[in-house]
């Protein structure tokens, strides 16, 4: 029965529903913001659960094939997936609660949008053809440009979002004429088909579908904000709400890559060293200017915008690597995506709970001395920055752990290295924070404002700073617990999934 | 025959993305795209798409630039609010070079494809079997688009709408 | 699960450390929790030292796997070399509480004290290479709080710094590590990151060797630190609290060597003895070096900071010296400057909170105020010159004679060089000590009770190894047997 | 190419120009007089060329004639003025075109060969005149924005906010029309409507799909720009909207174009819902298979409906002072009258006499045909005319409600329901 | 014979695609700017129907439909959100929106 | 004073349909068009050149018309009281001297600009000396310069008061 194979597509359906359920319930007045919150979490949590079902099962399906006709597919690692941007949404809406409903002027509709921009990250993770990963791709940056621009009354916010959605349309135009291309080359669209044809076609004149992936891989890289395409990130990062920041900050990220790894791993594979050095010179520039764009801000958030270029540059390691080790750097990717995501989830969540009321800045002068007042939010966000530098005993430092070791392991010691030098000046401006908040008397009065720990933000950023430290540390001391094995061997399992025929 | 029309609508496209990208006015500017779109459809024509020429001309020249011209006019906007691009034409002319070898490499990678010689279904093209491609195996694209669209309109709406407070 | 002693050691301070976090105690009852930890831990390194086997093999082993899809592991375990220090650490560390007894308030200082502990402990139990590089760089971590938050100057930017080049250091000896992970893993087909897996690997080509080797040298050469790679000393030292130095100077700087020996010569052992003379080289140099510089220098702080640095270019040297003469004396001054420089830090903390000056021009007639500090001064500076009857004596003879051994045109030079550091010890001791001067040093007091138990052992120790030598080497000549005639092959001359 | 077949090809395109073009005096006229007469007074009626007046049809000759030669004026504010007169055209133009896919008779074989009995022979269908309804808004807006007039400005801008809102609706309810008659091609719909429903019922659009008829209807007119929904002109409130600025010829091309725009909309009305060509319960078999009996009833009841028009004629057209020229038309006309009879009856008699071959039954079933269609066209373009003297015009929220809040949902809802009846009869 | 090849429907795709690009690129009217884009998808659009002719393959005219649905619903976000720009900086240029790179707070 | 709140009506469903009311108001104007193509039409409008309107009321304001005295002279006194009053300024008085004893003034020039006047009256409520009329019942107007439409007092005089 083909209707019972719509189980696979449990999660999707859940958000999708609950998306156009929630657009439905929004013009009524009786439902509460808080409700809508708690909608949200609820719907989220339920499909996060109905995805756990077949976490860790090696699988791949294509259901209702006689009507999806192979445009969808789902297997082990769209549900591994699916799990990050699950829980990347979910943790999303639980440190935004605080945020939401402190500033105005965010009305029902943003949590609607919000999870259909969910809907559409989880259906680019489970596309199986160019095009419906295209119109994934544009449910979930519409939304995206919708919600950051959702406060039409700053300036930056509009800006932000304009500015977002002029070079996410270039991009998207770029990533059309690249199908366009590989549809030319190969007359076909649909995945698994095109990696056959290609086959087919080696040694013969393969340069269409060079140019076409090429164009791909723009997109790629503006979305996740390489080198020559960064230029947004730090502006958007800045304009948009703090929330909708680390949501696209850590899941929207996740979501691409899983897509672009679905498409290199299992399409362009014969052709993939065609674009090793065109990688090495942007993952070199990416960690160069990344990291200059980083120390040369004096925001906080911006910082961290410029830091997440960084950390793209350390992903494109992973992502160069995968041609010659291909398991180690591919799982190394997909753990340092959890990595990333939980320790930028954290911070940004963390800020954007001290900057809930509306005159608090988030300079790093802002935060002299705040760990004397407000200890715990200081050890918490020092957390985060460690982990984000990679410290051992974080998350960060499993992470880069992973990456490097692929590197090495495909022979790309180079890259490890120039890595690990950004790595080190990395240290500065994640450690002058924390110099910041420690090593200098508190002035009482600037952070007056700030609420006290209370409410479900602040539990469930405590939480992700455990979580931080547990991937970290975490083992099977502690029997039936998931750590970092558990992780990594899940990882593994998703991308073997790829390759079941 | 068609080789004229060709290079005659062709010609047309080309002039008129030359003129929305080189004029001073939008409105102008959006006048000319009209006359690329038209020309375009009338190579979906020439291609025998003539659903998609149909299509072309309904979405594209009838509600898409419409909307955008009636922003346009709705929005009355004076010279004086119009960005002053005293080196348009340069940039536009070192920019145009910059982009000669890109063109370049991508259509000698298409030069060497054979033409397209072999004759057509009778209707190729036409609303039914096209019809038939799109509820069958392009179904979830179909629908997708739906969520985009939907998407878009709450986007519109919330962009549009009066700020209260 | 069992938990062996050494996992103790480490974790004890770490799990008191974090309670102490979590209970809101004043800062006096910490220091003395904090305080009978470190008494704990020194009697836990007695029962080691004790228990202790006298042959080149590990002891105390323990082993956990952690990450096994990575083959990672927590294993520990000591031998000798490690064995010294541990006790080095268990000895200096109460003595440092006695003497910042009083000066320091705050809580979260005597908490980081009890994370350096567990750290430096961390660091030297590990025999997983990926353990070891995470207790390295965890281990800095408290450090940059203590001076961030205690120390003086322009301490955020003296913090980042050591930061920042510690972490760089630290980082290049991760990709080596991992380097040397992966090649096992391509050998072998199976991932491991264990010391005594590791040195199975053959299969590395020598040009990656060199490299590999530099960048765990690199890593080494900054904590010491070795002659090029000093420029955040000087500024890191004059800014810490008396804690955080003498914590980098007595015991994390020679945490460096003992890594160097510990890793470097099972790792590399060819390497290590082709490129032994450079580093003797490198060591002499950064003797004289760093001696020249530290006559320059009016601050006392600073100069003690050059003249620690010169005497572990010393140490250093004697290492590469490849016997093990020079070996045994290394190990021997890493202890003895030790206990020497930490004393002498410790004491010019005193003197800096009593006065709260540094130059040593400001000084002068402290003698006459102070009689013990005098005392216990003096015994330090002395075992820091060398002079005989001090273990500092006996090991740069050791030291001297090793690199005589390799090479005698070396060893005169560096039998000279000692001279060098003694002129300007003994002018500072002068200078600041016994002359007469016209400023001011009334607000000098004597020693306090606390500091003058602190500082006993010390001195003690000094003097006792100073006299009996033979009764601090016997548990360590088995191990640099090991390592130079198993390990480097090279004969005892 | 035989020389029949280009015949054929002129022949449709003179019918498309008549029914366009050449319709629209006859609508103005109409217009005017039905507008009179339903407000009791008289319309036009003393235009005439040497007495002949038909009721005033002539008046819209001469208002034509006085465009042509009127003065043509140009503010001077004008700039845009490639656009200000490319508007008219526009608008014209595309009213035009929209008109030329309109089935007229159903496909006339003649020895064997098969036309399409369309201005242009185009299998679009429907698509064309969305098309083309999309493309006549731009006339509007450039016009109204090149007058640099604000009055014109805010009718240009009503205009095309209207347009859009309504093409929406428009399309989905001929989504669910479509969905019914199973193509798009204007002559299968026409064809189905030919059918009987239960046997007794001609199966005409209207029947089968009222709401889609009735909100089809709705946006014709909006698209079509005619009360109630011709706020774009909004003479009490914005002078004359887009067209105040336009004078002589240019504005006579809107004027024109706004006829054959309603024209076309009523031609594809016809179509959809009305029947087509299709006379009731007679379908093109039927016509053909009785072609010589129908013949014979042409023949008895032209004459009769002659008598009676004639009879009308006498008492009605009277002139008030005996000398008039004019009195003497109410003769002409009858004499005309009786000519016309004595032609068609001679024709016709001659074909039953010498036999029926098969052209010329199917040239008679053609000919019946546009006769039918030109009724009905007539017919809905006095609809078009009778609603605008019934019903006042819409203010502007209440026209943006009723498109988007009303309509659209209906049409949707009827999609919905058409779909869901289709696919269940077809199980 | 040129229309029969698609080496020039390519070539004139491409070249409107670069004109559209190059629009993107060079103009700061925001309005000239959202039009070369849709410029771009035209020309992709020229470029599918063309190789939907070449494959013999109706699946990329169904593409082609495909991007003209999401270059309308860009048109929807995009239009609104000029009007929103134009309304609060009254102006037109892409260079006036540059609130972002100021050092402000929040 | 307060605000009178009128209750909506049209809340049935029929009313809410519009759709009836839409096709009663098409069933009136179609009633109308019938009755007005058949043998009784209700049709009210004259055909104008031929048949003259006959139902001007008597005070229907038409063309001005200066009255005289009873010996043939001009009335007015060209006192300007009619060019005071006159809201569209259309009326210009240019006055003499008179001589014949009867009064002391008269008018020389008396120009009514039709073009310009607006047909209320006050310019005859204004009047002392019921100079000035408009009661010439002319309701049509013709010229075919601009200046036929200035009339002078000579025009003026010669109108007559309509006859009832």
């Amino acid at each position: 029965m083909q209707w019972v194979q719509l189980g696979y597509l449990l999660p999707l359906i859940i958000v999708g529903a609950g998306a156009i359920m929630l657009m439905l319930l929004s013009p009524l007045e009786k439902v509460s913001m808080e409700r809508f919150s708690l909608f949200t979490f609820l719907i989220l949590l339920s499909a996060l659960s109905a995805d756990f079902y077949y976490f860790g099962e090696l699988f791949t399906s294509f259901p209702m094939q006689e009507i999806f006709s192979k445009m969808l597919i789902v297997d082990s690692y769209s549900v591994y997936f699916d799990a990050i941007i699950l829980s990347g949404a979910l943790v999303t809406s639980l440190i935004g609660t605080h945020y939401f409903q402190e500033k105005r002027h965010f009305k029902k509709e943003f949590f609607s949008l919000f999870l259909f921009s969910v809907f559409g990250m989880m259906l680019l993770v489970h596309a199986n053809e160019l095009l419906t990963a295209f119109i994934a791709l544009e449910i979930a940056s519409l939304a995206l440009y919708v919600m950051i621009g959702f406060q039409k009354i700053h300036d930056k916010r509009v800006e932000a979002s304009y500015q977002y959605l002029v070079l996410g349309s270039i991009s998207g135009a770029f990533f059309l004429l690249g199908s366009a291309f590989i549809y030319a080359g190969l007359g076909t669209t649909i995945l698994g088909d095109m990696g056959k044809t290609l086959d087919a076609l080696m040694g013969k004149d393969v340069s269409l579908i060079i140019i076409g992936g090429t164009f791909v891989l723009v997109t790629f890289l503006f979305k996740i904000s390489a080198f020559p395409f960064q230029n947004w990130t730090i502006d958007v990062y800045d304009g948009s709400p703090l929330p909708v920041t680390a949501f696209m900050a850590a899941t929207f990220k996740v979501a691409i890559f899983g897509f672009v790894l679905r498409l290199m791993l299992i399409d362009l594979d014969p052709i993939r060293d065609i674009w090793d050095t065109l990688f090495i010179v942007v993952i070199l520039a990416t960690l160069l200017y990344g990291t200059f764009l980083a120390i040369i801000q004096e925001s906080l958030k911006r910082m961290l915008a410029a830091s997440s270029i960084v950390h793209t540059g350390y992903l494109l390691i992973a992502f160069v690597s995968i041609g010659y080790a291909g398991e180690s750097a591919s799982s190394s990717i997909i753990y340092y995506l959890v990595a990333y995501f939980l320790s930028a989830m954290g911070a940004f969540g963390l800020i954007s709970y001290i900057a809930a009321d509306e005159h608090i800045r988030v300079t790093y002068e802002d935060f002299r001395g705040f760990a004397h007042v407000h200890p715990y939010m200081a050890a918490m966000l020092s957390i985060f920055m460690l982990s984000l530098a990679g410290i051992p005993s974080t998350i960060g430092f499993v992470g880069k752990f992973y990456i490097f070791t692929g590197a090495i392991e495909a022979g790309y010691t180079f890259l490890a290295v120039c890595g690990i030098i950004a790595t080190f000046i990395s240290i500065y401006y994640y450690f002058k924070l924390i110099a910041l908040m420690y090593f200098y008397p508190a002035c009482e009065s600037e952070w007056d404002d700030v609420p006290s720990l209370r409410g479900i933000t602040p539990i469930t950023i405590g939480f992700i700073a455990i979580a931080v430290i547990w991937g970290g540390i975490g083992n099977t001391f502690i029997a039936y617990f998931p750590g970092v094995d558990f992780l990594i061997e899940s990882a593994r399992l998703s991308y073997m999934s790829l390759f079941i025929k | 025959m068609t080789d004229i029309l060709f290079v005659l609508l062709s010609f047309f496209a080309i002039i008129g993305a030359l003129g929305m990208v080189s004029l001073h006015q939008p409105v102008h500017s959006a006048l000319s795209l009209i006359l690329t779109i038209i020309a375009l459809s009338g190579l979906f024509a020439l291609l025998s798409a003539s659903f998609l020429f149909m299509v072309q001309i309904i979405i594209y020249a009838g509600a898409i630039l419409t909307l955008f011209i009636f922003i346009i006019m709705f929005l009355n906007v004076k010279e004086a609010n119009l960005p002053k691009e005293p080196n348009k034409n340069l940039t536009l002319f070192l920019g145009s070079l910059a982009l000669l070898p890109l063109n370049f490499l991508i259509l000698r990678a298409f030069y060497k494809m054979p033409l397209l010689t072999a004759p057509l279904e009778h209707d190729f093209g036409k609303i039914k079997p096209l019809g038939m491609e799109l509820f069958t195996k392009w179904l979830l694209p179909f629908e997708l688009i739906s969520i985009l669209l939907l998407v878009a309109l709450i986007g519109a709406v919330v962009f549009g709408r009066k700020d209260e407070a | 699960m069992s938990i062996g002693i050494l996992s103790i050691i480490i974790f004890l301070p770490m799990v008191t450390a974090f309670l102490l976090m979590l209970i809101p105690l004043p800062s006096r009852p910490t220091r003395n929790v904090a305080f009978g930890v470190s008494l704990a831990i020194f009697a836990l390194a007695l029962y080691i030292y004790t228990h202790f086997e006298l042959t080149g093999a590990l002891q105390f082993k323990e082993f956990y796997p952690w990450i096994k899809s990575y083959g990672i592991s927590y294993s520990l375990g000591i031998d000798g070399f490690s064995l010294i220090i541990l006790m080095l650490i268990a000895t200096l560390i109460p003595s440092a509480y006695l003497l910042l007894w009083k000066n320091e308030r705050s809580k979260s200082y005597w908490i980081n004290m009890l994370f350096i502990q567990s750290g430096i402990s961390g660091t030297l139990f590990s025999l997983d290479l990926f353990l070891f590089y995470f207790f390295w760089e965890a281990m800095l971590l408290p450090v940059f709080m203590i001076i961030g938050l205690f120390g003086s100057g322009n301490r955020v930017f003296s913090t980042l710094k050591i930061t920042i080049y510690t972490i760089m250091g630290s980082l290049f000896m991760f990709v080596s590590i991992l380097y040397l992970g992966v090649a096992h893993y391509y050998e072998f087909g199976l991932w491991s990151f264990a010391l005594s897996d590791l040195v199975n690997i053959t299969s590395i080509a020598r040009d990656q060797k060199i490299l590999l080797f530099f960048g765990f040298m690199l890593a080494f050469a900054i904590k010491i630190p070795l002659f090029p790679f000093h420029s955040w000393l000087l500024q890191t030292y004059s800014n810490s609290p008396t804690g955080g130095v003498f914590l980098l100077s007595s015991i994390m700087a020679k945490l460096g060597v003992y890594a160097l020996v510990r890793f470097m010569i099972p790792l590399f052992p060819d390497l290590f003895v082709e490129f032994s003379l450079y580093f003797v080289a490198l060591g002499i140099f950064g003797l004289v070096y760093f001696g020249i510089a530290a006559i320059s220098q009016m601050n006392i702080k600073k100069m003690f900071a050059y003249s620690s640095a010169s005497h572990l270019g010393f140490i250093t040297a004697g290492v590469f010296a490849l016997n093990v003469q020079g070996m045994m004396g290394s190990a021997f001054l890493i202890v003895a400057h030790a206990i020497a420089t930490g004393g002498l830090f410790l004491l010019v903390g005193v003197m800096e909170r009593h006065l709260g000056i540094r130059s040593i021009s400001g000084l002068g007639g402290i003698a006459t105020k102070a009689p013990w500090f005098t005392l216990y001064f003096a015994i330090m500076l002395f075992c820091t010159v060398g002079i005989p009857g001090t273990n500092g004596f006996v090991a740069e003879l050791l030291i001297v004679l090793g690199i005589f051994h390799y090479n005698p045109y070396l060893g005169v030079l560096s039998a000279l060089t000692v001279l060098v550091a003694a002129s300007y010890m003994f002018w500072v001791f002068q200078k600041a000590i016994l002359v007469k001067s016209d400023n001011n040093v009334s607000h000098m007091k004597d020693l306090s009770r606390h500091e003058i138990v602190g500082l006993f052992p010390l001195a003690f120790l000094i003097l006792a190894m100073g006299v009996y030598p033979d009764l601090f080497l016997y548990k360590i000549e088995p191990t640099l047997q090991h390592y130079l005639l198993d390990i480097l092959h090279v004969g005892v001359h | 190419m035989s020389t029949i077949s280009i015949a054929v090809v002129i022949i449709n395109v003179i019918l498309a120009l008549l029914f366009s073009l050449g319709a629209a005096p006859i609508l103005v006229w109409i217009e005017r007089r039905v507008a009179g007469l339903i407000q009791d007074r008289l319309g036009p009626n003393r235009c005439h060329i040497n007495g002949i007046r038909l009721g005033g049809l002539i008046q819209s000759f001469a208002d034509m004639l006085k465009l042509v030669f009127k003065e043509d004026f140009k503010a001077k504010a004008i700039q845009e003025s490639f656009f200000f007169s490319l508007a008219p055209v526009i608008v014209f133009a595309s009213a035009f075109l929209s008109f030329m896919v309109m089935p007229f008779a159903d496909d006339l074989i003649i020895n064997g060969e098969r036309f399409i009995m369309q201005g242009l022979p185009m299998d679009l269908g429907v698509l064309w005149f969305l098309a083309l309804a999309g493309l006549s808004v731009y006339g509007i807006m450039l016009g109204g924005w090149s007058s640099r007039n604000k009055y014109s400005l805010l009718g240009a801008m009503r205009a095309g906010a209207q347009v859009i809102s309504y093409e929406a609706a428009m399309g989905l309810s001929v989504v669910s029309v479509l969905i019914t008659y199973g193509s798009i091609h204007l002559g299968d719909i026409v064809a189905y409507q030919g059918q009987l429903l239960f046997g007794f019922i001609p199966a005409w659009g209207i029947i089968i799909q009222p709401i889609a008829a009735l909100i089809f209807i709705i946006t014709a007119f909006a698209e079509a720009n005619r009360t109630p929904f011709d706020l774009a002109e909004g003479e009490s409130e914005i002078v004359g909207g887009f067209h105040t600025e336009y004078s002589a010829m240019r504005f006579g091309l809107f004027f024109v174009g706004e006829y054959v725009a309603m024209s076309a909309s009523s031609a594809l009305i016809v179509t959809l819902f009305l029947g087509g060509y299709h006379l009731p319960y007679l379908n093109t078999q039927t016509l053909q298979a009785y072609m010589p009996f129908i013949l014979m009833v042409l023949i008895v009841a032209l004459p009769l409906g002659s008598w009676s028009a004639m009879r009308w004629i006498q008492k009605h057209n009277r002139w008030h002072k005996a000398n008039d020229i004019r009195n003497h038309e109410s003769a002409f006309l009858q004499k005309g009258l009786i000519g016309l009879n004595v032609l068609v009856i001679a024709g016709v008699g001659a074909l039953l006499v010498l036999g029926l071959s098969e052209t010329s039954t199917n040239v008679a079933t053609a000919v019946i045909q546009i006769a039918t269609f030109a009724l009905k066209l007539l017919f809905m373009n006095f609809v078009f005319v009778w609603v605008r003297w019934t019903l006042p015009r819409f203010r502007y929220d209440q026209l943006q409600t009723l498109g988007w809040k009303v309509l659209m949902p209906l049409a949707i809802a009827n999609i919905f329901i058409s779909a869901i009846i289709v696919v269940a009869r077809g199980l | 014979m040129i229309a029969n090849s698609l080496f020039m429907y390519i070539a004139v795709g491409m070249i409107l695609f670069s004109i559209g690009l190059l629009g993107v690129i060079s103009r700061k009217n925001i309005f000239v700017i959202y039009m070369s884009i849709e410029l771009m998808l035209n020309a992709i659009n020229l470029i599918f129907v063309a190789l939907s002719n070449y494959h013999h393959d109706m699946g990329s005219q169904v593409m082609a439909m495909l991007v003209i649905a999401i270059a309308a619903a860009e048109a929807g976000v995009f239009l609104s959100l000029i009007i929103v720009l134009y309304r609060r900086k009254k102006s037109l240029d892409s260079d006036i929106f540059r609130t972002l790179s100021q050092k402000e707070a929040v | 004073m307060g605000i009178k709140i009128v209750p909506r009506h049209g809340n049935t469903l029929k009313e809410k349909l519009y759709l009836p009311a839409i096709f009663g108001g098409m069933k009136t104007t179609l009633s109308h068009l019938i009755t007005n193509l058949s043998d009784t039409p209700e049709i009210k409008t004259i055909n104008y050149p031929e048949e003259q309107p006959h139902d001007i009321s008597e005070r229907y304001r038409g063309v001005h018309r200066l009255t005289k005295r009873d010996d043939g002279s001009v009335r007015c006194v060209a006192c300007f009281m009619c060019a005071t009053a006159c809201p569209a300024e259309c009326i210009f008085i240019e006055a003499e001297e008179r001589n014949d004893g009867v009064d002391e003034k008269m008018p020389k020039r008396f120009d009514i600009d039709l073009l310009e006047c607006v047909f209320c009256g006050a310019c005859v409520e204004a009047c002392p000396c019921d100079a000035i009329r408009m009661d010439s019942g002319i309701f049509s107007f013709i010229g075919k310069k601009r200046e036929d439409f200035v009339l002078s007092k000579e025009q003026l005089l010669a109108n007559e008061e309509k006859k009832a």
